[in-house]
């Protein structure tokens, strides 16, 4: 069975920068969501859109400080957090929602998936999801074949978990002792699905991992420091040729699975449970306050520059053209 | 007469017919407690219970290779859906090579009564691999049976008949349809595989459209009747079997063809359509038989950009226009 | 990591009628392939066969004494073992391989692959390896849905195992408790790559199914007796409704991949090794003799029958007529 | 000139192509020391080394979502194979919806330099899952590009632009054609994509064949010409891109045309090709475009019934006999 991940972690390990930057990301990830819902009502944006506020700190922790912009990610389709923690420019991610040729597809549109930011490792994502785990494997081996340390972190749920690909995805990662780290981003549910009724698992879906020798754990994802220190040591273990990692991350998702959903399939007590006692990013902040390594006004500040880059990204996303119907015609071949 | 949505058509013909056959059972990602995602199958876990109408877990060739295991017992009539059409890629082998050929590849001792649905088409911003319109592949696939209908009594009563089918059906259900009203009789009705229903009548142009493609066609119609072109609109409801006999009859008549579709041109059921018009009646043609197909390229995510992919109006009308000048 | 299955087994606990059964069966299979491969030499049969020499305890052991007409199960493609096992007729077998009208095709052929017999249980086969996987469950699925106790076995390689499709299997399996019974059939190569070069595994290919929460063990699969017990076992949790089992039997095969296969790729002695000390019939009779269960001239009797058996099915199938060529037209359709 | 085997040919192509470029990485079931089930990639293990050349597990959709993977990063140029064509179905979304249309999805920022090997075709008793010819499926998927060589010489040259190719190719090799000889220069030659080669010329009747189909429309022809009747045999070596020019030219001369290849004849690629000749070139016709593929069923294990699979000389000249009654 899946160990539990635990860590005595000391703020004071860290330095300021590096907390700030923590708390700054995944403040970043919520706000970029919620402007993106406001988009939304106001009917500026339509298609589906699946928030990824609740599991913020998942994101943030696993990618900063520890991957360098030539390590690829394959992010998965709850919220954009993953891109936003990698890198990619705010005003290109509302591009491709917005459809405007600011967008990283240059005004075909792209929804959660299917924006790329290649120069930032940041190479795509399929409409199916799950698809992830078997094109993972293909830029690990890569790095095997270029010599490089280039790692894959790849993303997906729970749900996409129980893809038949996992299998062929975990044997080849395991046979040849691919760079890929895995985070199952568990929040219990598959659209109105809760994991129990879809998933026969010994204790925990990190369990699957264990069958191929492939370390792994469970791990609270709401945690960003832990969630950074369990990525931290895949991504050593990776570089020093040792292989993948499973890391099953545990999270909640704020919000129906995509917007519009009722909703009414959560215990509304185990939601506001969540909410209340599980934010990572106000227990983060608490935390930080407490040990005085940021003031309140610290945090406002920061905020507040959060606010007018977002603004800016969305006026510069919005303030660009659509493209020309033409547009279709272009780059179906190199 | 009544007229109720497309999506309770379906609703109504998954629940007549799982009433009247107790070796029925559903399944798909979402399809229980939640109703499925487009909300076909809202309220039959609770009246047929958890063994019958069950969730599954994210895996498309399973969803497929289970029930292709059910029917073969001779106990089971699955009626399995997957969340999107497109999705068919995933579980294509199944589909093409277990569903179609098993029957016969075993020398024709087992029955294939599965009926799979499949919601396609482009229908709001759901992007590359959430719109596609995949149908026209399985036409290459010996013992597939393909349904796909335009109208709620068309859905209906070919879903009857598909689930009471002893061979394999793929179900194709226009997203855009689901919410499209029509007029469905209270009383029991079935419709047969191989015939197409000639949706409006006419002498100038033979039109063949399938799905949400027939009521574009018809707009189109009642366009062209005003600058006096009489269009016919034939709907073959079934690509396979195909009623070519309906098609041929009205080619004679008019000697013009337009076949459109939302699938992509190069490859589609069109080609097919086209390929057999010119081989049993090349000489009955004034014209070159035309075809509107989306282009030829991935479907974008923007909604700004996905009326250029959607056969229009406008283009059937210019089409029919081109047609007429021979 | 996957327990060895162990069991002390005591040649009295069996009344002779069933250890000559279980001889009987071994010796037919044999015999079977042995025929089948002299008609393959004589150019009577053509196309790819898979000899399943070697592992007849495998086949014998699970399926005789165990199943029943109604239990489904789902042969691989190495030799016709487990349909001989399960009761096809003979004639019907070799009458798929020869074309003729008498095979369960009549007259479309079949090799190893598509035959049925679905009276005796026997749904077919797909020619992509593994594909039985997925299917298995929907046939167990419909004992559960009608209520029967019917139990499906499924056969397959260790290279089939790392199809995909074994995730979504164990996955179903495990979830809706489905009465399956996996048997991986080990023989340690897939064509020509040992199965240390395809799989990562903690210890063994049955490691897989732990995490699933499926009981799982590693057996002797060349030891017809012990075969017979861990099966029955499992067809009996079955039966109880506490869902699947999967065993590892371990076994090797005696000829290459197919008949022409130079199976130059195993090592000399390994091979011999296995002919040698390992034959799960020539041990078998062995027993039988020490044990006086049998007599020398008993085991002479019943081989001497087995070839009037097989020389009667060869006659019946080979003086069948192949079909008209019309026969591709018919059955697309039920 | 020399002649060597079509799988000689394919062999030097690969050799030549990994040598020359060092991101190039080839693997499948058994390709490695084995040499492949077909012997096609031996000797490339041992020169090229276990990371570069490497065996796989049984799991087609990884292999070919690797290739995607590895091809996306633009520092590797995979050449996955798959044992058989037939397997394209396990992988169906893999290349369909994700080699063919990533560039696309992602806005044209990253580049799929993937070959993907597929041996095709009835060969003597393989069965309806070992024999399949399923190239059509994918003219109906935008950004795949298709190759299906008939000789040794358009092998060679085809798999070498393939390889150098920064787009997704998918490379269909008839395994009976492995063993037929042909002329192959010793110098480096490449051929490029949608460029069709006219095989044999002829005033009376174009055929156009892929594969094993060209050389039974060659035997045929010859018997044709002994009857007095050219005709002109066009191989279009890639479906996708498709050379409707040079079919188009022979068409306006001959008037009469015939489509052969293995594939079922519904939804086969004779079904665009055919759409297309009447699309542009309908009075030029004489005669409807006739054609002949393997029927519409799964194909049979028994070796005594494939030949009723594959087109024949004889069914060939019958149906240019039909043709010229017209
Ligand atoms: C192969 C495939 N099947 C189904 C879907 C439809 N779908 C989109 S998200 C989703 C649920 C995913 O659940 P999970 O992986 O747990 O991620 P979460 O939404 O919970 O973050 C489903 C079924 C899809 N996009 N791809
Ligand atoms: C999906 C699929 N991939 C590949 C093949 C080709 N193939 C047939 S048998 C075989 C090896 C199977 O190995 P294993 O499962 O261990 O069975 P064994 O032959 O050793 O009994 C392969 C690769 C196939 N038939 N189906
Ligand atoms: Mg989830
Ligand atoms: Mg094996």
């Amino acid at each position: 069975m899946a160990k539990t991940y635990e860590k005595d972690i000391k703020l004071n390990d860290y330095s300021k920068e590096v907390l700030t930057d923590f708390y700054k990301t995944m403040a970043k990830i919520r706000k970029f969501d919620e402007n993106l819902i406001r988009l939304m009502q106001e009917g500026k944006v339509s298609g589906f859109y699946h928030s990824g506020i609740g599991s913020e700190g998942l994101s943030a922790g696993s990618i900063r400080q520890n991957l360098r912009d030539e390590d690829y990610i394959f992010y998965n389709h709850r919220g954009c957090n993953q891109k936003i923690a990698k890198g990619v420019p705010l005003s290109k991610i509302y591009g491709d929602f917005l459809g405007t040729i600011e967008g990283t597809t240059r005004g075909l549109g792209a929804g959660i998936v299917h924006s790329a930011d290649p120069a930032r490792g940041v190479l795509g994502q399929a409409g199916t999801i799950g698809s992830q785990l078997g094109i993972s494997v293909g830029t690990a081996y890569t790095s095997k074949l270029t010599g490089t340390d280039q790692v894959t972190v790849v993303y997906f749920g729970d749900g996409a978990a129980s893809r038949e690909m996992l299998h062929g995805s975990l044997n080849w990662a395991g046979l040849y002792k691919l760079p890929v780290i895995y985070i199952c981003e568990n929040n219990e549910y598959a659209i109105s699905c809760h994991v129990s009724e879809t998933h026969a698992v010994k204790e925990n879906i990190a369990d699957w991992a264990e069958g191929y020798g492939i370390p792994n754990c469970v791990v609270d994802g709401n945690d960003v420091l832990l969630m950074h220190e369990v990525v931290k040591e895949a991504v050593e273990r990776a570089k020093r040729g040792e292989g993948p990692t499973f890391i099953e991350a545990q999270t909640f998702r704020h919000r129906g699975h995509f917007e519009g959903d009722p909703y009414d399939y959560v215990d509304v007590e185990v939601l506001q449970g969540w909410k209340d006692k599980k934010d990572p990013i106000k227990n983060f902040a608490a935390k930080l306050m407490l040990e005085k390594i940021v003031s309140e006004e610290d945090l406002e500040s920061i905020n507040a520059e959060i606010d007018s880059e977002i603004a800016e990204a969305i006026e510069k996303a919005e303030s660009a053209p659509l493209p020309d119907p033409k547009r279709i015609y272009e780059g179906l071949f190199a | 007469m009544r007229k109720i949505t497309m999506r309770t058509a379906l609703m109504e013909a998954l629940n007549e017919e799982m009433e009247r056959d107790e070796t029925t059972v559903l399944f798909g990602e979402d399809v229980g407690k939640f109703g499925g995602i487009n909300a076909v199958t809202k309220g039959l876990y609770e009246k047929f219970g958890g063994t019958r109408v069950f969730d599954t877990p994210i895996a498309e060739p399973t969803i497929v290779a289970a029930a292709v295991g059910m029917a073969i017992t001779g106990n089971a009539r699955p009626i399995p859906e997957l969340q999107f059409g497109d999705f068919v890629g995933i579980a294509f082998d199944e589909v093409f090579n277990k569903m179609g050929k098993w029957r016969f590849m075993h020398g024709g001792q087992m029955e294939m009564p599965v009926t799979l649905r499949l919601p396609i088409g482009i229908a709001g911003g759901a992007g590359p691999e959430h719109s596609q319109s995949p149908q026209a592949l399985f036409m290459h696939g010996p013992g597939l049976q393909i349904v796909i209908p335009s109208t709620p009594y068309d859905a209906k009563g070919l879903l009857k008949t598909a689930i009471r089918d002893n061979n394999a059906v793929l179900f194709f259900e226009h997203k855009v349809l689901y919410d499209m009203k029509g007029e469905v009789p209270e009383d029991e009705y079935l419709i047969p595989f191989g015939k197409a229903d000639i949706k409006k009548e006419g002498d100038d142009v033979t039109i063949i459209a399938t799905a949400l493609q027939v009521h574009t066609a018809l707009d189109a119609a009642e366009e062209l009747s005003a600058k006096g072109v009489e269009v016919e609109v034939i709907d073959p409801r079934t690509l396979a079997p195909l009623d070519m006999e309906t098609i041929l009859q009205s080619v004679k008549k008019t000697g013009r063809v337009l076949i459109v579709h939302e699938e992509p041109k190069t490859g589609g059921s069109g080609a097919e359509i086209a390929a057999q018009i010119q081989e049993q009646a090349l000489f009955d043609l004034s014209a070159p038989i035309k075809r509107l197909g989306s282009p030829d390229v991935p479907i974008a995510q923007s909604i700004y950009l996905e009326p250029f992919y959607t056969p229009s109006k406008e283009q059937i009308v210019q089409a029919v226009d081109e047609l007429m000048e021979y």
